[in-house]
């Protein structure tokens, strides 16, 4: 799809760090089309920030992006960027409008790499129906960064049907995931230096926006919870989740999508796909009764094939997430410590 | 996946947990000796589902809970040291060391690397050649093929700037200072498949005997653990003290020939301290004299004093499975995985970190 | 200790003018590297045991129907033993 | 200021990846006392984002800040990341209001730097009457990052009277700045390797919302356009809004405050000051029959103590800045290439 | 601040400026030598309020400007050495060479530091004894008691890991190769005044009999620069040609003996060439044998192919004072600050960028 | 070329056992250090010009004033060429 845009032609072929000292080279880089590519009515006059129009209940969020390599299979930093903010605002019930975009780049940045990684902004932020208004771009030396560093914030409209909080979560409200888990963290690996494997597991980032607004105007308020499980995997979540409900959480392990190939590698690496990042897959507590229909509607999106229902709220073992092992055992699904780190043992 | 997913299956689990709770007349404590098939009968949830009386106990099978302090902390001077690549195993990283763990030391600055392999360490030791790599070798007899091969491969290729620091541990002896302590209450154990798949069954014969006591050498999947403990179970019901094979498929009774040659080249058998548990004889494997060129004890001569353990840590008697993690003071109190008081909290494999991230369902 | 897995040898190639072979082993779809100096035996397609890069065993597809023949088989014990359970 | 918030017992002294894992370690930082510290009723419930209620035409900035070091004489990374992006704000004419905040750690960062930042933002927000309602935090290996990056996005409420476009700016119109330049960029260099020297230039970092308020309530739309000249400094500034405005910009050098140390640091280092970046001053272009006025009520406000009229918007010379020096000459202002680097010659 | 304020006095410039309309009854076309004097000419918006009739013309002062290609080329290599620390003046950075600057290097990984002072590289050299430090050790005159002293502190401290790479050049054989010119239409010199604070004004007496021409020692600050415009235009009215010192606050016609002292010590005088120029005979220091452990030229055996400038570029016309910058086809259009063509584009010293940032007033 | 700006001598202190004198150098404000290598005669409250961090020469104040005597002496010479301006 980089096809579609071509690096235009510029003088220099890396950053340095007068592309970010605000002078003449940093508008040399913002002229050379990333004001283009990101063209929107909105889109900052260069004046220090963007005029917007809301109205009511409106949803706020942040995250910066900092994965190691910036592309990976299927996908890069800049995509990631935009759906990762756009998934956050939709957790919230919202629909997301309007972006902010602020680079980190090291010195010595290909502008080839960082075109590619604008032109996937570009498309992803059209695909998720969001538009960058504001931005900043600045420049580190050699060694006190890491190629890119990626902001987005952004913000969206509260659906008027959706009631989203922690609050509204109830012992027998059914845990339902979108698909398939541990796609994401796996596909990183594979390519991550020390690790290399080969194999064609790709990232499965996604904006979930479109998917979420279906079920919240199917579902409304039925719809108690919505979490993506990123950093720390399904586990984190689920032990947040239990942590600030003061419910417990039963998980059934059979019931859990995984790709063989993804199980595969967490096999060989000793890693649990419970504690690996995800980045195209939503969790959500529904009220029991409408679980099934909920499942069988996400089934029919692109973005829900392979939804399950895979756990529920319970009474018992407040704080606690409790696994049911596929071969009937019970074990506790503990907050995770840190990063997971491949085992030998 | 082949030959992991069939012994997984819950059907073929019931069906022997259903023998076992059968045969399994009085209390029975088997110890399994792998920190593998702890972490596999925790994950899965077996230990409750096996009936009350047939109790398992943890043994000291995590090389890198048993790691002593002081190495961690040679290790950690190492990857502190200028022009070194200090690299190891992802679980190695996490232990505490008297001051801190190599993930603390890479935090401050240090290059501390993880690799999936010792071979890729030598491939590191090519790629920059200016740079020292030292690579912790860490294990039980199964890892040492390995960690022996990379010093071979090292050696083929004229590398002068590869060594290893060597925390090899060896299981036998470790078997028999759990049967010798007097408090011991095992009474049969599941022998640590992969160890044997290397060094093979025979040393099992006068061990088994001189404790009258079964062994099974047994898998890591479900259905072989609950196999293993089937054959253990229904030895003890029926008075015999043998040594079987559960984990045919992969172990030949005279181990794997090749790794043992590899072994015996680059290692000779020494005394080792094991953490928790103090100095066992001839429980350890070190570079022969031939390979000194790349003992990183000889090659970067760093004195490191001996550090005491925390006194609270009742790691020993856990590893020795006199005492369950949960019956020390600290557990889950001054001890936990982010804070780790002894090793056996430390890797996910440790005794006191299994029941703390897999077994609090225990104390609903 | 002592994570191993048994993958798929799908192909091998000779390094260090032929002294070491390395295969490419398949696990459940992702492949990985692992040296064959401990399994001089094994041929591609065999099931390999691979620890830490290292293959260490062949898997032995006759031994590894016993442990269902050997569940099959208690039955048949227990009934001689029928004072338990 | 820091005393009043003695850093929290916890048993870490260093931010390790562990600590951006999403896990245990990560809740661990954040339980520390981050939340208690920003504490406030819109406060990220560990949501995905924050809920808020926005009515109007709004105003919507974001900036990462990567400055090095991470403290400075008067200052820190802290404060400026809160201030920057409520100046932004204030330029758009806006009441800040709410703040995004998202840290990218390195490894290795000592808590108690950490918690430093942190207490300095608790400070800098209470000043300037804004609340962090979102956030993130990322660690990044050791060497691929600086100490504490931050990204603050920033929501405002645009002042009802406030109308600040580059399109209300009109040849004749005078130019205002609000106090000294050059003092913030020559703060940060004396503390630079290579370069440091011996001063108590400190940096002027501070909110102008307030400033910005009373001036905006005073004169409503004859406010045509504020800026606040920080990287690249006054002349960058000032050549954007020449380009984008097709006007020309007269500047009076000796009407351009600067204090004598700072002028001091600029001779040997061989800069000019007009290209040195600023954070605590801001510039207006106002109707020129309400300049005297301007500035008069500036100067009786502590932001503007020094504030003085410093140049015109003209006809002639179009898209570019002139400056009249002060022995009577001109030079044109040029946009600067890069950054600015200390000479010999 | 004291010596500097006084001398930016606008009231004494005005006078001065009056003075010169004045005296001035003709056409006269003075160069001002130093890039310093350029800077200071067009930053304080001097050059437009100079009588029409009062040319100025920007000499070759400017040594970033004229460092030949291939030594900014053997920089970039030797800070694109492993374990090399490359450091330079700020204005030395961005000069691109035939590939890149030494600031493209550096954002390629190369370790290149800005530093105000050789001495500090010294200090760099001495807390860095596992890295080579080389200082990229440009000027004229004025900077090499700087440089040379560099090499004194690192031999008195032992320093065996520091070098400088050197590119010096002396302005009296410049000035000879601007008068040289046949195209020339110089007929007053301001001379640089801190080139003279360290060399004294005795070489100057013979070239300006030679070529019967007035020089001005001249200081930096407007009042000096006027007074010396002024000093130089009374001469050509009176139909003189001396040597005469404006900055006599800091020039001592004997120079600094000191600093003559260690320049000899350290230095010997050799050809040079002068990037736009060419070869100047006997017009740069390189270092003297005694001091070959500390020539980066000798230490490190860097083998650079020379490489042709620009043929559109104008630089050694400009350089001479023969054509102004904005005669060039290229001024603006392919050369341009971001992308110089030639030297003098680059610095903010060179006559080329001084026109471009300061003095585009004149097209309006 | 040749940036040198000329500052006071505030403090002066001995490095390398005596043999170099390095002094504190203050411009408007603010103080770097120089060698006084290359001016000997240096003493506090003397007003150094200082070029890349070595002190080049001492500013002589009688000196200073010439070029503001130069100018009031032009005006009467000016009165001796009439035919001028
Ligand atoms: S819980 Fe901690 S202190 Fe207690 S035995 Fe285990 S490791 Fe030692
Ligand atoms: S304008 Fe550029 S191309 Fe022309 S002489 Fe100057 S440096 Fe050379
Ligand atoms: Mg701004
Ligand atoms: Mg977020
Ligand atoms: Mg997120
Ligand atoms: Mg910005
Ligand atoms: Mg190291
Ligand atoms: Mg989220
Ligand atoms: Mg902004
Ligand atoms: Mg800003
Ligand atoms: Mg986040
Ligand atoms: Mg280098």
């Amino acid at each position: 799809m980089q096809l579609q845009c071509p690096m235009p032609k510029v003088d220099f072929e890396m950053i340095t760090l007068g592309h970010g000292s605000g002078g003449l080279l940093t508008n040399k880089l913002l002229a050379s089309g990333v004001f283009d590519l990101l063209k929107n009515d909105l889109l900052d006059e260069r004046h220090d920030g963007a005029f917007i129009n809301l109205q009511g209940k409106t949803a706020f969020s942040t995250d910066s992006f900092v994965i190691s390599p910036i592309f990976f299979p299927n996908s890069n930093i800049g995509e990631l960027a935009v759906n990762g903010t756009v998934n956050d605002l939709a957790m919230c019930g919202a629909i997301p409008r309007y972006l902010s975009l602020s680079f980190i780049l090291e010195e010595g940045l290909s502008m080839q790499e960082f075109w590619e990684v604008l032109v996937s902004i570009k498309f992803a932020c059209e695909k998720a129906g969001v538009c960058v208004v504001t931005g900043d771009t600045k420049v580190v030396e050699k060694g006190k960064g890491d190629k890119i560093f990626i902001n987005t914030s952004g913000i969206g409209t509260v659906h008027p049907q959706a009631n989203i909080s922690l609050k509204n979560v109830n012992a027998e409200d059914s845990l339902v995931i979108s698909g398939n888990v541990a796609t994401h963290g796996i596909a990183i690996m594979s390519v991550r230096e020390g690790l290399q494997f080969d194999t064609d597991i790709q990232s499965d980032t996604q904006a979930l926006n479109s998917a979420v607004l279906t079920l919240i105007e199917k579902f409304g308020n039925d719809v108690h919870l919505l979490k993506d499980p990123t950093r720390g995997g399904v586990a984190a979540v689920l032990n947040e989740i239990a942590r600030d409900t003061h419910l417990g959480i039963d998980l059934f392990q059979k019931n859990i999508p995984i790709d063989e190939q993804v199980e595969g590698a967490c096999e060989i690496l000793g890693l649990d796909p419970l504690y690996v990042a995800n980045e195209g897959i939503f969790l959500s507590i529904v009220n029991s009764e409408i679980a099934e229909d909920y499942v069988q509607l996400l089934r029919t999106l692109p973005e829900g094939k392979n939804a399950q229902i895979i756990g529920k709220i319970v009474d018992a073992h407040p704080k606690q997430v409790i696994l049911q092992s596929s071969i009937g055992g019970k074990r506790v699904v503990n907050m995770p410590v840190g990063e997971q780190l491949p085992r030998i043992c | 996946m082949k030959y992991l997913s069939e012994y997984r299956n819950p059907e073929v689990v019931v069906q022997y947990l259903d023998k076992i709770a059968k045969i399994a007349t009085q209390k029975w404590t088997i110890m399994e000796v792998c920190g593998g098939q702890t972490h596999s009968l925790v994950k899965n949830g077996l230990l409750n589902l096996l009936p009350e009386n047939v109790q398992m106990v943890h043994g000291p099978g995590c090389p890198v809970c048993v790691t002593p302090l002081h190495l961690i902390d040679k290790a950690v001077y190492l990857a502190e040291e200028k022009g070194v690549i200090l690299c190891s195993f992802g679980d190695m990283l996490r232990v505490p060391g008297s001051k801190k763990s190599l993930l603390e030391a890479k935090a401050s600055g240090a290059d501390v690397r993880i690799l999936y392999s010792p071979l890729e360490a030598v491939k590191l030791a090519k790629e920059n050649p200016q740079k020292e790599i030292v690579f912790f070798a860490v294990g039980f007899e199964t890892t040492a093929p390995a960690n022996a091969l990379s010093v071979i491969h090292a050696q083929r290729e004229g590398l002068k700037n590869y060594s290893i620091l060597t925390s090899h541990v060896l299981v036998p002896p470790a078997i028999e200072a759990v049967m010798n302590d007097d408090a011991t209450a095992i009474q049969g154990f599941l022998a640590a498949g992969h160890v044997c798949t290397i060094m093979g069954i025979d040393d099992y014969y006068p061990i088994s005997k001189k404790y009258h006591i079964p062994m099974i050498v047994t898998g890591f999947e479900p259905v072989d653990l609950v196999q293993g403990i089937y054959m253990t179970i229904r030895q003890l019901e029926e008075g015999k003290a043998e040594v079987e094979n559960q984990y045919g498929r992969v172990v030949k009774p005279e181990g794997n020939p090749e790794a043992r040659k590899v072994i015996e080249t680059v290692f000779k058998i020494c005394d080792r301290e094991w953490r928790g548990i103090g100095v066992i004889p001839n429980s350890g494997y070190e570079l022969r004299p031939e390979f000194a060129d790349f003992d990183a004890n000889i090659k970067f001569d760093v004195k490191i004093d001996k550090v005491e353990e925390s006194k609270e840590c009742i790691a020993g008697l856990v590893l020795k499975g006199i005492k369950k993690p949960y019956e020390c003071s600290q557990f889950g109190k001054k001890c936990t995985p982010t804070s780790p008081l002894g090793a056996p909290m430390v890797s996910s494999e440790g005794a006191c970190a299994a029941y703390y991230h897999f077994s609090q369902i225990a104390n609903n | 200790m002592c994570l191993a897995i048994p993958g798929k040898i799908i192909s091998i190639e000779s390094q260090y003018n032929g002294i070491v072979r390395m295969a490419k082993v398949l696990f459940g779809g992702i492949t990985k590297e692992a040296s064959l100096e401990m399994v001089p035996k094994a041929q591609v397609g065999d099931y390999v045991l691979v620890h830490v890069g290292v293959a260490i065993s062949i898997v032995d597809e006759q031994e590894a129907k016993k442990t269902f023949e050997y569940l099959e088989g208690i039955g048949e014990l227990e009934e001689l033993m029928p004072s338990k359970g």
